[in-house]
Formats: structure tokens, sequence, C-alpha cells
């Protein structure tokens, strides 16, 4: 905005050109253009939202009626005791994942970051790799996953879920996080040595704080990994009691009996948006926390 | 890495013995290692173990533990490589990797770069809006791609190219007013015919995947792409101006270069991502038509659910892992990923 | 069951709509009242994919509810319990012999039916007097009204009623024959090309079927009793009637029958637990309230032989039944699993990029016949 | 090579609340090499950026070889530069890095190109690094290289930003000489800023003190260093910096009588030293300056003045004297002259070296008849 | 407080390849300040980094205060180290920065704590800054509270690791001006390191200088710069540089006789300047060093020698005039001596301030006997 703002007092005092000012406002129109190309769908799943009906494509107007807009999908979605239920759990899982996906790669991140110890650069490698590997090992191979967590009595439960969502999350959010810790300089490290700090104290008043934009970045990656994730969490959970809100919300599709699509969108609409809320809070962090260049020193 | 040298076996040696420099870095990483190895490496062993038995049944599969299962070794393999429908997915499983890499590439580079350019305004916004498709679950959005792409002439896809072809037309016509005397035929060549079967016909189906993935990969890309450009020196771009280069030479000599690591790095995810990709074929036509456009996962979830083929269905789940193992080891080898990006 | 944790422990598993699971809770609040001990109920979606992996774990519910579909399969898993000692009822005697046939398998009894159910013809009384009795009649109908002829839904299951239209039968359980390369099944596919697809929104996704109907775009769509509220709703005076006969031939639809399911996990259970789910099940079977609530308010057709024909279900339900009629039970056998994902890949290359018919069901046959092995 | 004209050269940031160039002018003849000083923030950085065309002037002309190119993009300007940090496209080699301007600025064939990068790489003695990446260099060697760089496009003009800051003392010392020699057989015309003394002092033709985006002085080096303008100036060149002693001035007789405001100094200037510039003494107030190296330990000298040494600072080659006459008060002396803090001396500088400030404006009243030549030499 | 002593501290890196420091002794008195200079790579910062505790020793002992630290822990030395880069805590305010090793290593209660750092940051005059960022700090401040952060604590010992090197020029002579003061204000013991001439001259009481790991010499700066033991020392120490001579030496009576091995160059050395070391010039080869300082130009005296002025650097206070007798051979010459480029001139030099070199070990031939007083002062 002030951008703007200070385009126009330029222009007015003469510091820049009308033609300065048509490049940048032609650049926006440009940025803009290609926004709302992009956000088409999201456009369209906002109006199938709020329209009537049950159908997502309509032969009429693409966007329905806007006169016949109204809010009761939202209204159904929010008194549907299963979104509620399926919200709470869903926040219990994804807490579990956040939880232990930090707990579990910023000491990993820091020991591959700043401590030679055998088999380090292979567990990196070996890190990497795997990196890719949990999204698509849990299509094929929900029977064994199955049989293996039922054969020890893991089924049906949240923390489980939680745990198993983190585990896959780990290999990656640690490599993230070590890549930024590289970039922090070792000086402020030495100086909480010298200044007497512990090894722990030196991890919570310097890495800590220091890595908070990776950690950020973390939170976010893991946070969309355990509240998006539906397949495994179908398999382990029959319990519709723990249903986190991905697989309720998958539930209102019904291949037999058609989906009503207002309801879904609505749905689907309300479950982005936490998602959608951390990241806004945590976008300057974030985008810092993947710049892997360097950090002032 | 000092591995072989004899200064490598004395560090190896040295750092096997008790210090606290050494211990404490085991320590840091092994609760990460082992819940991976518990929930992850795991089940990766079952599965291999499950391809080279005879499992056929959900049921069985579950009965494994009570010893149901017959070892076949590589019986599985061997049918399966025997398969041409095999050939195929992999063929269209590598096709749609690199295809929807270079349109993400393309995509998620002009979406950056005007996003971080100095006389765009409000680009924070802009970038916070633009990587939305994020958030949404997956299913859920290639649902909506798949109403997008539906055959039917109302299908949204079909109303942008009937929009696109009264352009066209209607620019033919300008034309045609305007210089009469030029026999005009090309835009029959610029026409497409609506509505387009975007799910009957294979390349048509295969260009709706390919949209639909790009466009569910490309915020992380850009995420990560904006992030690294941010970083490029200003002075970099400054001796390139003094060298007498333009816009699209800084383009490619200053930005481009200092922005590849973090840019393969996120390609090389997505890539592995797409890879594995399920629910875009399933969705939009179950791989087809036909089995036409089976990506690999398609093709072994057809095998383990629809032919009730559990063992088989591991098999290509474990060609499938070494498939994206073997990507991944030739791109963190060639790129160093190890040491940072 | 903690916050975290829960054991499965709801005996019955159902996937009803909203509106169902209302007329569903009512009618286990009846029964709740009765009972020694209350049964617990709980809505699942993808019963399906849960089932198979949570029954063999023995995990899951005590009884489901489904259509009878699922039975070979469940029994080849030995996911299901034979009730056939414990059910005090006459089978033959209480429901329609379809009915009574359907929850039987390889001598086993396993479960009790109460409504079959099956897609019809619905038409815009704005657009069309009288209902068509031909496919002829339907198509000069569709040429004369409506940007599109017909909301049609693109899959073997919908389409079973014109593939097997001229005594084609995709699969014949009892002979234990593959009949989707027959000629008749060829023929069946020709009609539905010609004079089907042709008027349909070009599309074989269901949502987009029925739009062009709800929009009042199309004067027919074929589909089932559980739309039928929706797309009054959606302001469209809706009639039903059964398929139209194509020239030569009879629409023969696949039915189902809607039954409780008695599962494996009835063998381990309490005493107590499982006389209740049985007298649930048979409760819920012969209550002649039920079945008339279910015909009223979701077009369901009663398979209780005291309640069919029974004046007061509607007109609905009259036409439904009708259609019922003309039909034949979907094949239980594990082995029709493997025929519907050919077949609507066949469907897809033939209707959705102009394959030839023939070749295209001879090529899902072979498929067929190969994962049979 | 080219002549430069910068004229009224203004730049503003934000709006207008920083002037960061106040309207500059200047003329930098062909083959000139111009050094530019100033503290900190004072706009040498801006005033070289818009010289390269990297920033647009809020105000003023630039005038290269003849041609206006205030409104010419960076990339149509004939003009090199070498960065503080070098700015050496990091993924690509030496060879790539020095043949990229050619490349984008010439239409010189592939051939020509090589042979002038490999003619260049022999001059910078830089041959053998053409295939390695910057990264593989050392800070001796970066800086070789993006001299290399500017010097193959043989450009009209070049520009360097504070081109040896990041080096080390020795390096320094080495590289300075490289520029000179280079300067010396190419003959280039260049605007070169920096912030070390010895640097500004030797490098140039000619030297520019700019201070809050102004011009203060420009000059001959040892002019600037002998006549300072102002008392900036004379702070600002020579290193220690040149003591200064608040006076007051009383005449006596044809003579005049300097007492320090804060005590115990006293000096008296001759009748000749007077007559220079006695029109211009009206005020009463001002400051003495005189620079660390023209105060000698002397006992029976005229002019003799008192004091206590503070500290003594043995730097090796000399030994500089804090003196309590004023707040930082140096004398440098031969290494050999041996005082302990506390010893009472008698130190004297001679007539000539004392510069005279105004108090006010700080302008040097000896020089002001000078100010003329000065700006147009 | 405390006294320090490292014996035959040795590091190595990379298995022993790489040998950064060879077993270096030193005694650093209580209350000392030891400034340690050598060319980079010397090994000057992985030694204080092994005081500090940050790095192993391969092998030697370090014992601070008398307590032999050398398998203790840095964060349980009482060791302060002000890094180049000051290291300020960039997500903590300035009191939290300096606070932070009180909170550490100490068990002050809170009260106390603040109290401590008040009366630091007042020392430091930097008591507005508490509340700020680092960030928002310009050079001169963050150095400060750099400082602060290492005062505050009042350790046994202080590191400095060219503390002042990212500042400019003249925030440099106020930095180090500073230092000096808490240097006489507490007493402190300290080991600072730089690679600036002046810094290490002047700010310490004993200069060390290291050469590939190894010490050269120790000693008070004026010996140091008066005393080089070896022709290493002599050329590090001083700025220009000393200039050398390969001469050749031959006996001519009482006296020795001197000839450049490049021609010119003659000196003859007197029979007092022989007795003093007679039997230590067996070799006749040996490297002739007089600084720059000491050279004037000097037509009638005796040992004149003639030569070319090849170069002529007017730095303002004095004139560097760069000689043809031998590759770099500078004389520091008064400023009001105007030479030009090519003139022929007489230059002399004192006896006394001739080094004279072994060419092969570069050991002082003179300073030899003077080894012992200076290793142990
Ligand atoms: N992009 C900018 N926006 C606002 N102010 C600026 C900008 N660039 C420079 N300035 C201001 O302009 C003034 C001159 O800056 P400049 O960089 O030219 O100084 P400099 O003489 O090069 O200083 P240094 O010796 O520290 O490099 C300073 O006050 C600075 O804060
Ligand atoms: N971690 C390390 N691994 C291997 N070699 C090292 C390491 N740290 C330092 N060295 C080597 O040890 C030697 C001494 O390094 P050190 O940093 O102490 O030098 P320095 O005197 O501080 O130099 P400078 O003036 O450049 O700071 C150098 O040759 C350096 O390459
Ligand atoms: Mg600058
Ligand atoms: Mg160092």
């Amino acid at each position: 905005m002030s951008t703007i703002l200070d385009a126009i007092a330029d222009l007015r005092a003469g510091r820049r050109s009308p033609v300065d000012v048509a490049k940048s406002v032609l650049t926006t129109g440009v940025a803009v253009g290609l926004l709302l190309l992009l956000l088409f769908p999201v456009y369209w799943i906002v109006t199938v939202a709020l329209s009537r009906g049950t159908t997502l494509s309509s032969p009429g107007s693409l966007f329905g009626d806007p006169a016949a807009y109204t809010l009761d999908s939202f209204r159904w979605v929010l008194e549907n005791e299963s979104f509620r239920r399926g919200l709470l759990n869903s926040l219990i899982v994804v807490t579990v994942t956040v939880t232990v996906t930090l707990a579990f790669s910023i000491p990993g991140a820091y020991a591959l970051s700043r401590r030679e110890f055998f088999g380090r650069r292979k567990l990196l490698y070996g890190y990497i790799l795997f990196t890719q590997v949990g999204a698509g090992l849990s299509i094929a191979v929900l029977i064994a996953l199955y049989a293996l967590f039922s054969g020890i009595g893991l089924t049906n439960n949240l923390l489980v879920l939680g745990l198993f969502y983190a585990a896959g999350a780990i290999p990656f959010n640690t490599w993230l996080l070590k890549t930024f810790m590289d970039n922090i300089p070792v000086s402020y490290e030495e100086a909480a040595i010298v200044d007497g700090a512990s090894q722990w104290q030196v991890m919570r008043e310097v890495i800590l704080p220091l890595a908070k934009p990776g950690i950020a970045a973390v939170l976010v990656f893991a946070w969309t990994a355990g509240w998006n994730e539906f397949i495994v969490a179908q398999t382990l959970i029959h319990d519709p009691d723990l249903y986190p809100l991905s697989v309720e919300l998958y539930g209102l599709i019904d291949d037999r009996r058609g989906t009503s699509w207002p309801q879904f969108a609505a749905f689907a609409l309300l479950f982005a948006l936490p998602v959608a809320i951390i990241y806004f809070l945590a976008q300057k962090q974030v985008e810092s926390g993947l710049s892997f260049g360097g950090m002032e020193g | 890495m000092s591995v072989d040298t004899p200064e490598g076996v004395g560090n190896r040696i040295r750092r096997l013995l008790p210090s606290s420099a050494t211990d404490i870095g085991v320590v840091l990483v092994l609760p990460g290692l082992v819940l991976f190895s518990l929930f992850m490496l795991f089940p990766i062993a079952f599965l291999v173990y499950l391809s080279i038995t005879d499992v056929s049944r959900a049921g069985d599969v579950i009965g494994i533990f009570q010893g149901e299962a017959s070892i076949v070794w590589f019986a599985n393999y061997l049918e399966l490589f025997a398969d041409g429908e095999f050939w195929n997915s992999i063929g269209v499983t590598w096709l749609y990797v690199g295809v929807s890499l270079g349109l993400k590439l393309v995509l998620t580079l002009v979406i950056a770069i005007l996003l971080t350019h100095d006389r765009v305004a409000g680009k924070r916004y802009m970038r916070a809006l633009v990587i939305v498709p994020m958030g949404f679950p997956p299913i859920f959005v290639i649902t909506i791609w798949r109403a997008i792409f539906s055959p039917a002439a109302f299908g949204p896809f079909n109303r942008l190219v009937s929009a696109y072809n009264d352009v066209v037309i209607g620019l033919a016509e300008l034309v045609d007013t305007i210089a009469f005397f030029v026999a005009l035929r090309a835009p029959e060549l610029l026409l497409v015919d609506v509505p387009v079967n975007w799910t009957g016909g294979r390349w048509a189906a295969f260009f709706g995947y390919v949209v639909t993935e790009t466009w569910l990969a490309y915020p992380f890309m850009v995420i990560i792409v904006v992030s690294a450009l941010q970083d490029v020196p200003m002075e970099l771009h400054d001796a390139a101006k003094v060298d007498g280069a333009g816009y699209l030479n800084r383009l490619r000599h200053v930005t481009i270069p200092a922005i590849k690591g973090p840019l393969v790095f996120a390609s090389i995810l997505t890539a592995a991502t797409s890879f594995q990709n399920f629910l875009i074929p399933w969705v939009f036509n179950k791989g087809g038509p036909g089995r036409s456009n089976e990506l690999l996962l398609v093709y072994g979830y057809r095998e383990a659910r629809v032919f009730n083929e559990y063992a088989m269905s591991s098999a290509i789940m474990v060609v499938a892992i070494g498939f994206i193992g073997l990507f991944m080891w030739l791109a963190v080898k060639k790129t160093n990923l190890a040491d940072g990006v | 069951t903690s916050m975290f944790s829960g054991d499965g422990s709801a005996e019955l598993w159902h996937e009803f709509t909203d509106s169902e699971e209302e007329t569903f809770d009512g009618h286990l609040e009846t029964f709740n009242e009765d009972a020694d001990r209350e049964l617990d109920a709980s809505g699942v979606s993808n019963m399906d994919e849960q089932l198979e992996t949570a029954l063999p774990a023995n995990d899951g519910p005590m009884s489901f509810t489904w259509a009878h579909d699922w039975i070979g399969v469940q029994h080849e898993n030995e996911n299901l319990y034979d009730g056939s000692d414990s059910f005090d009822v006459d089978l033959e005697g209480t429901y329609t012999e379809a009915a009574a046939d359907a929850v039987q398998w390889e001598g086993n009894v396993y479960g009790l039916p109460y409504a079959a159910e099956t897609v019809s013809l619905m038409y815009n009384r704005d657009m069309v007097d009288e209902p068509p009795e031909t496919v002829s009649e339907m198509v000069d109908i569709m040429e004369r009204e409506g940007e599109y002829g017909i909301g049609y839904p693109g899959d073997p299951y919908h389409y079973s009623a014109y593939l097997q239209g001229f005594g084609g039968v995709l699969y014949d359980e009892d002979a234990d024959e593959l009949g989707v390369d027959d000629d008749a099944v060829v023929e069946g596919l020709e009609l539905i090309r010609d004079a089907i697809y042709e008027y349909s929104p070009n599309d074989l996704e269901e949502d987009t079927n029925l739009s062009v109907f709800q929009d009042g775009q199309a004067p027919f769509a074929v589909t089932g009793p559980w739309n039928l509220g929706d797309l009054r709703d959606a302001g469209i005076d809706v009639g039903v009637a059964p398929l139209p006969a194509p020239d030569g031939g009879e629409p023969t639809p696949f039915t189902g029958i809607q039954m409780w399911y008695l599962t494996s996990r009835l063998e381990e259970a309490d005493d107590a637990v499982r006389d209740a789910v049985l007298d649930w099940a048979e409760w819920y079977t012969t209550t002649e309230d039920v079945a008339t609530t279910n015909a009223q308010e979701h077009a369901t057709i009663p398979v209780l032989q005291s309640v069919v024909g029974n004046d007061d279900l509607g007109d609905d339900v009259g036409a439904f039944s009708q259609t019922v009629d003309m039909g034949m039970p979907m094949p239980a056998s594990e082995k029709m699993d493997a025929v519907w994902d050919p077949v609507e890949s066949a469907l897809d290359v033939v209707l959705g990029s102009g394959g030839d018919p023939r070749e295209e069901l001879e090529n899902a046959a072979e498929q067929i016949r190969d994962s049979w092995k | 090579m080219a002549r430069v004209t910068v004229d009224e050269l203004r730049k503003e940031y934000d709006t207008g609340s920083v002037v960061a160039v106040n309207d500059l002018s200047l003329e930098i003849e062909d083959g000139e090499f111009v050094t530019v000083v100033g503290p900190s923030g004072c706009g040498k950085t801006t005033t070289l950026r818009m010289l390269a065309g990297l920033e647009e002037p809020t105000g003023g002309r630039i005038e290269i070889g003849g041609e206006d190119v205030t409104d010419v993009h960076a990339k149509n300007r004939d003009v090199a530069m070498v960065f503080q940090n070098y700015a050496l496209y990091p993924h690509k080699t030496v060879f790539e890095n020095m043949e990229f301007g050619l490349r984008m600025s010439t239409d010189l064939s592939e051939a020509e190109r090589e042979a002038r990068v490999a003619e260049t790489a022999e001059m910078m003695d830089i041959e053998e690094l053409l295939e390695d990446k910057p990264d593989e260099l050392s800070g001796g060697q970066k800086q070789r290289v993006a001299l290399g760089r500017a010097i193959v496009r043989e450009p009209d003009l070049f520009l360097f930003d504070e081109p040896l800051s990041n080096l080390d003392a020795k390096l320094r010392t080495t590289m300075r000489a490289e520029i000179q020699r280079l300067q010396n057989e190419l003959g280039i015309t260049a605007v070169y800023v920096t912030h070390d003394q010895h640097e500004a002092m030797t490098m140039g033709d000619r030297i520019v003190i700019l201070d809050g985006g102004e011009l203060q002085q420009q000059g001959r080096p040892t002019d600037v260093y002998e006549r300072p303008v102002n008392g900036f100036v004379g702070g600002f060149i020579g290193s220690p910096s040149m003591n200064f002693v608040d006076v007051d001035v009383e005449p006596d007789g044809d003579r005049l009588h300097l007492t320090g405001r804060d005590g115990e100094f006293a000096y008296d200037l001759s009748g000749a030293y007077v007559d220079r510039h006695a029109d211009d003494l009206e005020s009463s107030r001002y400051t003495l300056g005189v620079r660390p190296e023209n105060v000698t330990v002397a006992d029976g000298a005229a002019n003799a003045i008192a004091t206590t040494v503070d500290v003594v600072e043995p730097v090796g080659s000399d030994n500089f004297l804090h003196l309590g006459l004023s707040d930082e008060f140096i004398a440098r002396v031969d290494s050999d002259v041996r005082l302990e803090p506390g010893d009472r001396v008698t130190i004297a500088f001679d007539e000539s070296d004392v510069h005279l400030f105004d108090a006010e404006t700080g302008r040097n009243v000896l020089t002001r008849e000078r100010d003329a030549p000065t700006v147009t030499s």
C-alpha cells in the first residue's frame, strides 16, 4: 500500500516519471492477473460452497446465482457434530505430530549440523533418500501397515497416528532444519559456551531462538503433513469417534449416492482455514527459514 | 568423504572412542532415527517380505503372522516385468513426472519472480495468497479439478476453450474486415474442437493430470524459490548491469544460477512426490481411458484392490520405492544436497 | 475409550446419508428401549475399506448394513458369521424370494434383508407429460426437450439395465459364466452409446449428469431413490417411472438387497451382545413399521412380504418396484469384484474416446478372465 | 577513455528526507585518476552508483565522453565498476566472469573475446586461475579477477568502490601497487572510493573530499593535505589527525597573539603571517590546527609551549606523544625521544605549519583565496 | 584476574597434516595485556580458541590462575572472549546480551545481575542502548556492547580476536583508546589478537609474534621493533616494512665490507659493530635490514650510497621514496623533500640501525645473545 502512496507522491513531486509509474502499474497488473487465474479454482470452490443444490458443476452460470448465495452449507458444517469431533481429533493428531516432529528433528538437525559422529553422512543421505518415500508408501501397503499396527494393538489411537505422521515427517524436516542451522554462525554458540552456558542452555538460549525461521517452516510442513493426510488415518482409525477431520471430509464423498458439493466445499474451506492462518502468521519466518542463505554475523 | 584413506580410518576409530562430543551427536539423532525406522523402515521391510510371498487377499496379509503365506521368491517380480501394462505404466509415470516438472518450473519461476519484483505493489500479500492450494486436502482439490476438466460442454475448462475459440474467430474476422484481400484460412488450425473430452482422450486426460499436479505442487516450490530469490545479492545484479546485461541476460546469468540450488532441491522433492501420485489419475478417470494412463501407483493399487494381488502389488511398490530411492540418490549425489542447498 | 484411543466398539456400522441416518436413529432408539442390551451404532465412511482391514484383525462391528453384493467377498475373507442356527425367522416365508436368496451364500445365512433398491427413470414433469415406455419414445422426447436429454451416470452399475437389456448377463453367478463379451451385451452398449450417451452431457461422472437434470436442462435422469429428496429440494417436479424398454429387449438392472450382515466378530462376542445383535437384525427386518417408514421417507422398496404391495407406500416406491422386478440381483460372488473395473474402463473407452464396443468388451473380458486365474 | 562531467548531481532518498548527494559538480579529465574520500554515509557509494547508472539521480546531469548519459541505462554506459565485495559471479569460472562483460556489451567474436581475456589475464597474472570458480580463490586473487573483469572491457570510465577494504594490510599494499601500475600502463580514467588514508593520498591524481553529500574540497593530494579549506578536511585527511586547539585571537602590534580557550596554550603569529589574511581575522574565535608530525619537542625554540605528556604511544618508527594541550593533541616524534607519561615537555611548531579555522564556519582563513585554483584544478 | 601459563601447546588438524600451533609456550602475568600478531593462518585464532576451551589441544598444558584447565570445558573456565564479528546474540537485547554470561556462570540474583550490567553499561557509555537489539546498533556500538558483555563477567582472562578489524579507521582509533582505558582502569589480563600494526605496537605490554604456528619472538613492542630476532619479525613488524638487501660479507681489516648481491649496494660496518658478533659471521651470505624511517637522504655522510628514485609516494605527513637498491627499498623522508622519479640521490643510514640476518636461518646475528631475556621478559 505504502509503495503505491509513495509512487503517487513521487509522481506528484516529479521524482518519478509517468513511464516509470506506468511500468509499476503494469507489472503489478500482470501479477494480479496471474494470481486471479491461479486462484480460479479457489474462487470456484467458494461459490460452490455458497450455492444451493448439490452439484459441483452446472450447465448454467459457472458460479451459480449470486443472488441465491447462502451460508447454509457453512452453517451445516459448523453445526455438524462430526465436524466438531473431527476438528478436536485432528487437533490432537496434529499437536502430536508437530510436537514430536519438532522434539525429534531439532536435536537431530543440531547434531547433524554441528557434531561429527560415526555415520553422520550416511544418515544424512538416508534421510534425504527417504524424505519422499513415506507418502507413496501408505497407499499400496495399507493392509501391511494395518496388519503391523493391529498386530501390536496400535490401531484406533490418535497418538499413534500422530506419531506415524511425525515419523514420516522427520527425515525431510530434520534435513531442512539442518540446512538452516548450517547457516547460523558457530560463533554465537561459542560465545555462549565461553559465557558459561551448558549444552542445554546453548540450545535453549541461542540455537532455538536463532533457528526460529527454520522451526517455523518445519512447523508448517509438519502441520500440513498431519492435517491433510487421510488414507493412513482411515486405515488405522476404525472408531468413528476418533476420525480426524480429513477422514470426515473424505466421508462426505459418497460414490454411490452422490456428494453434496456445497457442503463438501464448505467443509473443505473450513478445513483449510487453520493451515491458512498458521501460514499467514508464520509467513515471514517461513520465507526466511527456507532461504538457505547465510545469516548475518 | 574420507572413508578409506588411512586418516579416514583413523578418524573413524577415534570417533568411535567414547568422547562426549561424539556421543552427544548420536544421542541427539537417535530418537528421530528410531521413530523413523519403526514407522517407516519396518513397514518397508514388511513390504519387501510380502513381495516375495504369494498372498493375494487382505485377509491373508493379516494372517501372514500366522504363517499362512508361502515364499515364492522372485516370481512376482518376474511376472511383473513380463507385463506390458507395467512398462506402459513406468513410461507414463516418467513422462508425467517430466512434463509436470517442466510446467511447474516455468510457472514457479514466473510467479516467484513477479512476486518478488520491485515494481509489484502488495507482493507480500499476494505471496501469502498464492500458496493457498497447499492448504486444501489433495483429494478435494483433485475432485475440483476433475470437475473443471469435465468433458461436458459446460465444464469450466471447456468453457474456457470455447471462449478462446471465440476470441480467435473474432480476431480472424477483424483481420478479415480490415485486410479483406487476405484470404484467411489460419483460424482453422488455431481452433480447438469443443467440447474436449478431457477424460476420454489419452493425452487430454494426461494434460488434465499435469495441470492438476502442477497446481498442487507449485506452492511448495514458490515458497522455496521466493525465499531463494530474496537472497540473490543485489551486487551481482549491479555488476551485471554495469557489464551491459539486460533484464533477460541478468535473469539467465545471475538470478537463475543464484537460485539454482534451492530450485533443484524443490524440483527433486516434487518430482519424487509426483512419481508417487495416485489420487490424480484415480479420481480423474482411474488412469484411463482404459489403462493407458495408469501411473505406477494406480497400477499397483489396481493389482492390490481390484485384482486382489497383494503380493504383486507389494512387488510393484518395492519397485516404485526402488525407483524413487535411485532417483533421490542420484539427485543427492549430483547436487550435494547432503551438504545443504 | 480414552480421549486418544478407541476400540471401534460400536456394534453396528452403516454408511447412511444424513436423512437416512435420522430415520435409522429413530428405529435404533425404539429397539434399544425394549432390548436387554443396548446397541451402539456408527456411521462409517468408506466402509468397505474399513471392514477389509478391521474384521480380519478382529476389530470392527458385529453387524453392518450394505447391499447383498459383498457377501461373496466377505465370505471368502471369512469375515462373516453364519446365522442359520440362530435365527427364528423363516426366510422364505417372511421375505420376498429374491431377498431371501440374497442373504444366503453357500448354505450359510449371513444376515437378514430389509429393502431392495435399484436405479430407475426420473423425469421432469414440467417437460414430460407422460413417462416414456420405450427407449425410442424417450429418444423422441430427448430430441425435443432441453439442452441435454438425460443425466445418466456412466458406470456399469447404472448402465447394467441396458448392457443386459438384450438378454446378456455380465456375470452369471449360477452358471459361473462371464457374459461381458456376449453379442447381447455388445448390442446393449451400442444402444447406450447411440440412444443415451449421445443425449447426456458426455461426462460419465455422476455429479455432472445429475446437474443437468437438477438444473432443468434435461427431461430425464437415471438414479436411485436416495437422490429424490435433493432433486425435489432443487425445485424439480420429479416423477419416477420404470426404465423404458429398448426395441426387442427389456431393461435388466442390477438390484441390490439391503441387509444387516453378521460379522465374524459374533463368534467370540459375549452371549448378550450376540443375542442383541441377532435380535436387532430380526427386529429391523421384520417390523412392518420400519419397512413402511423407510419406504415412505426414502423410497426404499420393502422386501417384507407383509408390506410388499402395500398401497400406502407411494408412487415412487411403486415405480422403483417395477424396475426391481425387471432386474436381477447383483452377483455377490467375489468374482464379480473383478468385473466392475474392466467393464468401466471399456465404457470409458467406448463412450469417451469412441472405441469399438466389441473390441473393448472383449478386452475387458480377457482381463477379467486373467484376474480370475 | 573519456572526460567525465558531473553537474549539480543530486540524489534524495525516502521522498527527499535523506539527501545522499547534494548538488555535486566535478570535472574529471581524460586519463585522470580521482580518489573520493569522506566519512561513512557521506554519499561516496551513491555518487559512484549514479555514475554507473545503477541509481537514478534526483537532479543534475552526468556526461561521459561528451555525451549526456543521465538517462542512459547502466547497461548502455561504457563504464566498469569494481565492487567492495568483488561481486564475482559465483557460478562462473574466472574466464567466464571476465568474458561476460565482453559478451554482453561488445559484438566481438568468441575467438576475439578469448584473446582479450587471455591478454588481460596475463597482465593481471591470473592465467592459471582462468578455470577456477571464485570460491576457490583467495581474497587477493578475487580482487585481481575483479580488476581484470573491469579492465578487459576497456571502458570509458572505471569506478572503484573501496576495492581493497576487504584485504589484509600486506595484500592491500600489493594490490595498491598493482592498481597503480595499471593506471600508469593503461592511463585509465577512474573514480576511486576509499576510506584508507594511504590510498587516498598516494593513488589519485586528484582527491575529492565529501561530507554530508557535499563537496568539501578537491585538488592534488599534497595540496589538500597542506592547505585544507576547512577544519573538516584538515581533520579528515592525515593520520594521526590534525591537532585542533580552540583559540582566542588578539592583535598585538603587527603580530597576533593566540590564547587557548582551555588555558596552557599560547602562540604568536608573525606579522608576515598576519599580513596574508589580516582583513579576514575579524571574529576573535578560531581553531588552530597543526599536524602531529609538525610538532617538535624543542626546548629553546621560539613560540615554545610547555605542557605535560599524558600518554606515550611508541609505534616503532615513531613515538606518539599525547599532550595535555587539548583533548587529543598528538605530537609525532622520533622513536628515540623517550619520555614518560607525566613528564613536562616544551613543544614547538613552525608558523608555516599553523592552520587557522574560523570557529563558526570551519573555514581555513588562509586558503580562502586559494579556493578557486583548487576547485578547478 | 590471573596468571596464565601456556606450556608446549600444540594443535594439529586433519590428523596431524596441519600443525596450526606448534609447541607454543607463554607466560602471561596477572594484569598483563599481550598482543598476538602474525600473518594470516599462523595460528593466532587457534591459540585463542584453545585458551577459551573451544578447541581441544593436541598436546601441551594450559594453566589459568594456577589451575590446570587443559581438560576443563569452556563453560567452566572463567574466560571471556570478544569475537571479530562481535557474535552478539541477535535475538537478545543489549541488556540480555550482557546479562547472559552472568546468568550462566554466576549465581547472582536477578537484582545483582541488573546492577552489574547497569554499572558496566555506564562504564561503556551504552546505558541508552540497553533495550535495543544488536541489529539496531552501529558498528561502534556493537563493538562496545561486545566489550561490555565480556567485562561485566569480570573474568580471569580476556581474549580478543581481532575485535576492531570490522570498524573503519576513525572508529578503530576511538575503540582502541576505549580498550586501553579499560585496561588501565581494570588491570585486566588479556590476550589480544590483531593484524593492525598500530594496535600491536601500542596496546600491549608485550607483543607475541607467531609464524607458521611457532613463536618467533615476544617482548616489549619497542624492543621487538628495535631488535627483531629474525628477518621474519623484522619484516613483519613496522609499516612500511623493513628494507632488505642481500649482501655478501667480506672482512676488511677490523671492519666488515658488505656488498649487495644485485650490485649498487655497498656498506661498511665498523670494528665496534663487528666485535659484538664477530664469531657469528662465518657464512658470507647475509641479508641486511634497515627500516625506512632510518634511511636519510644525505649527500656527504659516511657510508653514503648513490641510487635512483623509482617512485615518490607523498602521503602527506611524509614522502615515501622507492629506491632502486632492491626490489622494494623505501626511504621515509620528510614531506618537504621533493624528488622526482628518475632523480639520482645519495642515501645513508646509521650503523646502529643496521640489522644483519643470516641468509639461511634468517636469524639476526646481533640479537642472538639477547634471545634469552626477550623470551622470559
Ligand atoms: N537505498 C537507500 N535508501 C535510503 N537511504 C539511502 C539508501 N542508500 C543510501 N542511503 C543513504 O544515503 C547516504 C549516503 O550513502 P552512501 O552509501 O552513498 O554512503 P557512503 O559514503 O558510501 O558510506 P560508506 O563509507 O559507509 O560506504 C547515507 O546517509 C545512507 O543512509
Ligand atoms: N578446523 C580446522 N580444520 C583444519 N585446519 C584448520 C582448522 N582451523 C584452522 N585450521 C588451520 O590452522 C591454521 C591456523 O589457523 P588460524 O585460524 O588459527 O589462523 P589465524 O592466525 O587466526 O589466521 P587469520 O589471521 O587469517 O585469522 C591455518 O593453516 C588453518 O588453515
Ligand atoms: Mg559506500
Ligand atoms: Mg584468525
